[in-house]
């Protein structure tokens, strides 16, 4: 049973993807007691080499592929990608690397959003490349300039807005609860805007703006069922449409909403200096709305515009129909809900047109990635996931991964899920994947045959450490440490002249939150020896070239 | 393994299940037919939507109560199961026939002890005092290898490990003696090493009761060694049936000869090429014209996709194919050069074209 | 109830031959109880404010009809009395809840030790 | 309909069948919402008596060819009273509903997919609020902020609001979680999808059916809420009708005019069932779906 050792380890600089020491540890529950899951895995993959991880469930494989890839990162150890340390990056310098760095999984239809189209799936990676660079156009270049000073600015302001928010909510409950203890009742008529005046003035008037931003999003939502829009487009985002556009919406919607008002409740006789009142809240209402949107996300600054006015115009809709006799009332209502609607169908059609000159330009790309894969495009594209078979799914997924050429692709446990004959096919495609783009491939499985069928290197891993690593064919031909030669006498043969019993082992794996002491495969290995429980084996070579962590290996050692 | 006794436990005549789903009726097993005698141990083989697993239920009676129709004529211990009503049925669970299922964690009650489990068939069928249940539970769950059968009496599911849980179906199983038993695929979930021992666990027990065992499977591999006989299924429909030594030297049907070539296999170096199966599985609500496997088959000539082959005997006895042109014939080379000369199939032998699976 | 039924191991004791009403009883009730009972616990909120209602139709002299009749006087003291009545009740219902949860499932003994 | 997933697990496709079609009693729940809402809408215009005009020497008719519903004590027209009085009812619902579905949904999303402290403050307020009798809340607000005559439609929409978030987000946090689970989450992070770009393309998606259809179970709560604070009396002023206000009005002589309090009732019964039978077939639809996956 190994212990850490890196002797199996080729020289620094040769390896494109090196791991070492990787430890993963979770905690459960309330007991408090830790699930050591992985304790110190070291491997390394050369450019276009595929390593195979195997071993038995519980012995922590996928754990070591999802550390690798950072989803959720390890406890300790690093990770070098093309001698770039993974763990010790920040999100976005993460981010920016994720490209190089893809992974695969064992369910095939569970790795593909149920919901949207084959196309769009395969497309989604580059969608995320183009995202992050999105935002810079001849206006935004000069937004840009100046929103990113005022980031810096903002950034402090919105701390604090975050404190004031809870500040003034506390406030208003404190308030409300002192007005009912003296019972005093509300004298003024228009009891909510004359607040501002009398007590705190700011809070309450952003408790305000944040009750106009879900009035809107509830209208947008309402509207988006009535107007039967696929609900995908709507919830998709407010894409970065040019701020110049946003503030030119924001300010026209803003005017247009106050004049409608103004117009109708002058023609009931109400008051002029409370409709002022509620134009100066409205155009209030947008500039904060559009400030805060564009400090958080300077590319959002357009998107922040529309839905800063859509936000006042509803919020005014809603605050003065309240106020209105019958008639009125309905006619306010269906100008508004007709305003809304042109509006609304303004922004998707936008925001569609948008998108598709993106699909048009990852199209190509997208459809010779299909083709590659082995699927025909012009009848999988449009397609949803549930309409595929298992191995066309897992090929999909193949496709996504491939689509950004990484540099490195972690297959953890691709075919299991699959049918023997669907297992060749996908088998079969990443062969001529690594031919086609010299992948450099870390395979994870259970299966030895599937294993050593696609490894130029096998690294055998029992209860979160490697008990041995060398070339496939003389690893399986004669193995240097006991497990492997368990996990060999265990495979069921095709072939009714093999005697499938095997010797009698203990039965089952040992726990991972308490693994045995030393080498963890004592308690099952028919060699097991006092000696074994105390001192944890290194990783040692043999003179086949192979590398055991075993005191007592089957194979003579180098 | 000792000679069976001749008598016959098992009888399937022309078995058929259809599904009423909105697409139409899917018939998932047409007309499967197979004996089982004492003490024999038969392999059912396929990939998933073969039919397999619906066979094994639709045998045992234990199909969903709606949209379902089962046909054909099914008799264990000389008793016909189709003419049973759902009292007899259930009292036939059991003492007759039982099952063990494929996902260990899953077949057992969350919130149950295991004592009580095993004891339950013990008690509902022998009528047995709680005491005496409690005691042959204790005995069973030794007899099916579990380390200390005391202590696991009180713990519950979640405190044993996968291949202990299924030590634990195997006792639920076997608690009233039954006369068949059908184990759905009893070992995928689990470990290699764990689905070892599991099987040699199944085989010592057929053994020991001489009581038939009705074994399903994706995995050619299991059935090799532990079988009798082996039957491959594909569309709902058997398409291969013999004694397993026999199928795996002297296999007939080109689906079978696919489905073998394309295992990977720990004796071959690696990064060999693996042999695939073009196109995808037929569809069930409209099944291809004539032979179900002629989409995908490298002999598949024009009588294929007309006319479906019916089962037919092959040289040595017990062993029955349904194929025009059997792997090995004359008829078959013969297939295989026209189809190359066509460009249907490429000079290594795969198929060309259908697309993919 | 539907959920549980559709587990494996219903089949597993549909195959052991028990009658329906067995497995009803016996196996799928207890691990369906859980939601009963986390329903259970919020209905007893609903409970308290439907009563309240009708001790105001049919005047009866209840802990429902004393709150209205408090908040109508703004008799801010007894309002603030009835309503910590109220949710201590709540919160003793949703501690035995708690106990009674771990009786029913072995596995929650285990998870908290 | 594919038999099964390749791999091991095999299904049967039977159960599926059944709970396809469209059945006939969700078409009449669906054409019954629809009248309704489109009555109350446009109520202004529809040729139907004033709800508050009083006709002389009708008090307590049956329901007659000129007062299909017949009259109450006073005199009103029941029939008009009623489409106005729906008019009050569904939009305080509707509105607070749809209020509730974004900010619960909103929140039970963050809840649901940032596990964590994050998820624990959310949760906890979450049970706090759904610990309180909604009705106690609903009347003492009203009763203590008392708010005028103007404000109190809106006064209502934003105690509903308040009252239905709770259990949005605990539905839409535990239907979040299981859909974080699913590989093709983790599989967006593998390619560095932020974590909104997460929530708005990958979650929000299959969380949404599910999401909409609960929604509609809140309303017809909702419904049941507002019939009991206008019964209360502390709903809209009386000129205009609600339900709860004309059963409360009808009560002291149910023996003689029972349909004076009867029929809004039945509205409000039939529009609760309709809005319930909805809600749950549009779920059924969604997980019977997604079981499938």
């Amino acid at each position: 049973m190994a212990g850490t050792g890196k002797a199996h380890l080729r020289p620094h600089g040769e390896a494109l993807l090196r791991v070492e020491d990787l430890v993963v540890e979770f905690k459960i529950g309330a007991t408090g007691n830790v699930v050591n899951a992985v304790s110190g895995i070291s491997l390394d993959v050369l450019a276009g080499e595929t390593v195979g991880l195997v071993g038995e469930s519980g012995c922590g494989k996928s754990t070591t592929g999802k550390a690798i890839m950072g989803v959720p990162s390890p406890t300790s150890g690093s990770v070098l990608l093309d001698a770039v340390d993974l763990t010790g990056l920040s999100d976005d310098e993460m981010r920016r690397i994720r490209p190089d760095l893809q992974m695969i999984f064992q369910d095939p239809i569970s790795s593909l959003n149920p919901r949207r189209s084959i196309g769009d799936i395969v497309a989604e990676p580059l969608m995320i490349k183009r995202e992050d660079q999105v935002g810079h156009g001849p206006v935004r270049g000069w937004l840009k300039r100046y929103a990113s000073r005022f980031v810096a600015v903002a950034e402090t302001v919105t701390k604090p807005l975050r404190v004031l928010l809870v500040l003034a909510s506390v406030a208003f409950v404190l308030w409300v609860v002192s007005e009912a203890a003296e019972g005093r009742r509300f004298e003024s008529e228009l009891a909510w805007t004359e607040v501002p005046a009398q007590i705190v003035g700011f809070p309450v008037l952003v408790i305000l703006v944040a009750m106009a931003v879900v009035v809107f999003a509830g209208c947008l939502v309402w509207l988006a069922l009535a107007a039967m829009i696929p609900f995908e487009v709507v919830s998709g985002y407010l894409a970065p449409i040019s701020p110049a556009v946003g503030l030119l919406g924001a300010a026209s919607s803003a005017a247009v909403s106050w004049f409608m008002v103004y117009r109708t409740w002058n023609s009931l006789g109400g008051n002029f200096a409370w409709v002022v009142r509620g134009g100066v809240l409205t155009v209030a209402t947008v500039s904060i709305m559009w400030l805060v949107a564009s400090a958080i996300k300077p590319s959002r600054a357009g998107a922040a515009g529309v839905a800063a006015s859509l936000a006042s115009l509803a919020y005014l809709q809603v605050f003065y129909i309240a106020g209105l006799d019958a008639v009125t009332k309905l006619v306010v209502i269906l100008a508004s809900a007709a305003l809304d609607y042109f509006i609304v169908k303004l922004v998707v059609k936008k925001l569609a047109m948008r998108r598709s000159d993106t699909q048009r330009r990852f199209d190509p790309l997208v459809r010779e990635m299909l083709e590659v894969v082995g699927m025909n495009p012009d009848s999988t594209v449009g397609r949803k996931p549930h309409e595929l078979s298992g191995g066309q799914a897992q090929r999909v997924s193949i496709a996504r991964a491939l689509i950004m050429n990484p540099k490195v692709l972690i297959c953890d446990e691709p075919v299991s899920a699959l049918d023997v004959s669907v297992q060749a096919q996908t088998l079969n495609l990443l062969q001529d994947m690594k031919q086609r783009y010299g992948l450099t491939l870390l395979f994870i499985a259970h299966d030895l045959a599937v294993v050593k069928n696609v490894s130029d290197r096998v690294a055998v891993m029992y209860l979160g450490k490697l008990c041995e690593v060398g070339a496939p064919d003389s690893l399986f031909a004669n193995p240097a440490h006991p497990y492997t030669e368990l996990l060999l006498s265990a495979i069921a043969h095709p072939d009714p002249l093999i005697d499938p019993s095997i010797t009698e082992v203990p039965a089952d794996l040992p726990s991972a939150v308490s693994p045995p002491s030393g080498c963890r495969f004592r308690t099952r290995c028919p060699r097991a020896e006092e000696h074994c429980g105390q001192r944890e084996p290194q990783m040692r070579p043999t003179v086949v070239g192979q590398y055991v962590a075993c005191h007592f290996p089957l194979v003579e050692m180098g | 393994m000792p000679e069976p006794s001749t008598r016959v436990v098992l009888e399937v005549e022309s078995l058929t299940t259809e599904f009423f789903t909105p697409a139409g009726p899917l018939r998932a097993v047409d007309e499967v037919s197979f004996t089982l005698q004492q003490g024999q141990s038969l392999g059912l083989v396929g990939e998933s939507g073969s039919g397999k697993s619906v066979t094994a239920r639709s045998i045992m009676g234990l199909l969903p109560r709606s949209n379902v129709a089962t046909s054909g004529r099914v008799v264990i211990n000389n008793i016909d199961v189709m003419s049973l009503g759902a009292a007899a049925l259930r009292r036939m669970w059991g003492p007759e026939v039982a099952m063990v299922f494929q996902d260990p964690l899953g077949s057992l009650n969350p919130v149950m002890r295991i004592g009580t489990q095993v004891a339950e068939g013990l008690r509902v069928h022998l009528k047995m005092s709680r005491r005496d249940a409690r005691r042959v539970a204790l005995e069973l769950l030794a007899r099916v290898g579990i380390s200390s059968p005391e202590s696991c009496l009180d713990q519950y599911p979640h405190q044993l490990s996968g291949g202990m849980r299924q030590r634990v179906v195997i006792a639920i199983a076997l608690a009233c003696e039954p006369s068949l038993l059908i184990a759905d695929e009893p070992t995928t979930a689990l470990d290699v090493t764990v689905q070892a021992q599991i099987l040699d666990l199944l085989d010592e027990q057929r053994a020991e009761r001489s009581m038939p065992l009705l074994l399903i499977t994706h995995d050619l591999g299991i059935v090799a060694g532990r079988t009798d006989n082996v039957i491959v299924m594909y569309g709902g429909q058997i398409m291969e049936q013999a004694p397993t030594s026999v199928l795996f030297s002297d296999m007939k049907m080109p689906y079978t000869e696919d489905l073998f070539r394309s295992i990977p296999r720990i004796e071959n170096p690696s990064h060999t090429r693996l042999a695939t199966i073009a196109g995808r599985p037929p569809d069930m609500v409209n099944p291809p014209k004539g032979c179900r496997f002629a989409p995908r088959c490298r002999y598949a000539r024009g009588r294929c996709f007309e006319q479906e082959p019916e089962l037919r005997a092959a040289t040595s006895p017990g062993h029955k194919y349904r194929c025009f042109h059997p792997v090995g014939t004359r008829a078959a080379d013969e297939a295989l050069s026209a189809n190359k000369a066509e460009g249907r199939v490429n000079e290594t032998g795969q198929l060309v074209g259908p697309g993919t699976t | 109830m539907i959920a549980t039924l559709r587990l494996p191991f219903i089949d597993l004791a549909r195959s052991k031959g028990l009658s329906d009403r067995r497995i009803l009883w016996h196996h799928a009730l207890r691990p369906s109880m859980f939601t009963v009972l986390t329903v259970m616990g919020f209905t007893v909120g609903t409970v308290v404010g439907g009563a309240m209602i009708i001790e105001a139709i049919f005047v009866l002299p209840g802990l429902g009809g004393y709150v209205i009749g408090s908040i109508a006087q703004r008799d801010f003291i007894a309002v603030q009395g009835a309503i910590l009545v109220i949710a201590t009740l709540y919160i003793l219902t949703l501690t035995m809840l708690d106990f009674v949860y771990l009786a029913v499932d072995p596995r929650l003994r285990d998870h908290h030790g | 309909m594919g038999l099964a997933v390749d791999g091991t697990a095999t299904q049967t496709p039977a159960t599926t069948a059944r709970s396809k079609q469209v059945g006939p009693v969700l078409w009449l729940a669906v054409v019954y919402l629809s009248v309704l809402a489109g009555a109350a809408i446009s109520a202004v215009v529809l040729p139907i008596h004033e709800p508050d005009a009083t006709f002389r020497g009708t008090s307590r008719d049956g329901p007659n060819f000129n007062h299909w519903f017949g009259n109450d004590a006073v005199g009103h027209d029941i029939f008009s009273r009623v489409i106005y009085g729906a008019q009050v009812s569904l939009t305080v619902a509707a509105v607070g509903a749809l209020l509730a579905l974004v900010i619960g949904g909103g929140i039970g999303m963050l809840a649901g997919y940032y596990r964590g402290r994050v998820d624990a403050i959310i949760t906890a307020i979450g049970d706090a609020t759904l610990v309180i009798p909604p009705l106690l809340v609903a009347i003492s607000l009203i009763l203590f902020l008392d708010p005028t005559a103007q404000r109190r439609v809106f006064f209502l929409i934003a105690v509903f609001v308040l009252l239905s978030i709770a259990p949005i987000a605990r539905v839409v946090r535990a239907s979040t979680m299981v859909w974080s689970e699913r590989e093709f989450v983790l599989a967006a992070k593998t390619m560095g999808a932020g974590d909104t770009r997460i929530l708005l393309r990958e979650l929000l998606p299959n969380v949404a059916p599910a999401l909409i259809s609960y929604s509609l179970i809140v309303m017809a709560n909702l419904i049941v809420v507002e019939g009991a604070v206008a019964f209360l009396g502390l709903s809209v002023p009386p000129p205009t009708p609600t339900w709860g206000d004309m059963i409360n009005k009808g009560r002291t002589d149910l023996d003689v005019a029972p349909h004076v309090s009867l029929i809004p009732a039945a509205f409000m019964v039939f529009t609760v069932v309709a809005l319930n039978y909805l809600g749950d077939r549009l779920r059924e639809q969604f997980e019977q779906r997604e079981s499938l996956l």
